[in-house]
């Protein structure tokens, strides 16, 4: 399905871009899913999913699970847990 | 009320406008957080607030809105900037008018407890060791575990 | 720093002033207390304000000293005000300036708590009943008490 | 002994003056004994403290207890709980 990826903080840099469009394989149902189906794109994607650090996904700018059912045309964003206030 | 801007604002222009004119208001709260210049031991020479635009708002109304419900507010407001800021800059202004301090008071460290947590903020650190990504602290959301609903 | 006045303060003046410069300060709490319109079931049209002259100064001279002492604080402020006031108008700021929000939401709390119960201030409102002395509240002395040493 | 007397709120509108000089009698020592011989007085100074009111008194602008001794040329104040803030 069509989507559109965005990331924020250390993993936006370590992708090395804030957005991106991607069409993904059938397998990618879920969250967890996409998450595992870019970190064997390996290159920036796999170093930056590979890493041993909290990463938190919104769908349609709203947090979800990774068990979130994914649809076509959402946008997913994930980043590091917030550092804001 | 909620903003999300690049710009400082004027705390007091703010406070004045919270609630004005409404009589029923005895108790005014507010908190302002501001760029230290020290940061985990590092001297911070500059913060650059990153953000999720439209998650951010969403985030703060759902925040306001969750205040409101729990305790009987006559006004809130949050401002929340982002972008490059240095040390003694403005970051954050939350602030609740209601009848009474203790609701004001409960309302006001809710408030930017959960915005800590639940809001969609980034900060970058420029430190005489180069930059980081400040990491989230357990204090946090410790802070913001003590307002669970029971 | 404390300051009895009749005359009304401004917000963010006296915020923007409080520890200017210091960029260790990470968080500034206030509280300001305004004059509501209607007060156990009546409706308010003045409250004048009486105090000791002296004593109003070395109590909450006392007060503040107690909070520096209580918690780490890198500015504190209380004005309070004097003298005839209507409904919507400033009593009482109390503001602290800290390192965290922690500290800072704590020692303003602290500060209007013991100022209610330990500041020679007596209120006389002019409702439609007539003149009355308000009487101090349980809750008050309560709040207060919170904040006992164990 | 000589004492200036400071009065506030509604004790201050009952007596019907805020201050006065007094010179007691040998048998006022303490603050309580002077509240009594105040009260022995009749008038505005029997009824406002006479009445079955909480009132707390300072000596030189600090708060005391009742049985806080008295020295000459004290300033003693009596008034009701604080309602400040």
């Amino acid at each position: 399905m069509k989507l559109n990826l965005v990331y924020f903080a250390w993993l936006k840099q370590s992708i090395g871009m804030g957005s991106e469009a991607v069409d993904t394989p059938a397998n990618v149902a879920t969250v967890n899913q996409l998450r595992d189906w870019l970190r064997s794109k390996g290159g920036g994607h796999g170093e930056a999913f590979g890493k041993d650090a909290v990463l938190r996904a919104a769908v349609n700018k709203a947090i979800v699970s990774d068990d979130h059912a994914l649809q076509d045309g959402d946008e997913v964003a994930f980043f590091p847990p917030f550092t804001g206030g | 009320m909620i903003r999300v801007q690049a710009e400082d604002f004027d705390v007091g222009a703010e406070l004045a406008a919270l609630g004005r004119g409404n009589k029923k208001i005895g108790a005014v709260t507010s908190f302002v957080g501001l760029v230290r210049d020290l940061s985990d031991g590092s001297d911070v020479a500059a913060m650059t607030l990153e953000h999720y635009p439209g998650m951010t708002e969403a985030a703060l109304r759902d925040i306001e809105a969750e205040a409101r419900q729990r305790w009987q507010l006559e006004d809130v407001l949050i401002v929340h900037r982002h972008g490059k800021l240095e040390p003694g800059d403005r970051i954050v202004l939350v602030a609740v008018a209601s009848s009474h301090r203790g609701m004001a008071f409960d309302a006001c460290h809710f408030l930017i407890d959960w915005l800590k947590t639940k809001a969609p903020f980034w900060k970058l650190e420029a430190t005489s060791q180069g930059e980081r990504w400040v990491e989230a602290k357990s204090d946090d959301d410790q802070a913001a575990a003590r307002w669970a609903k029971k």
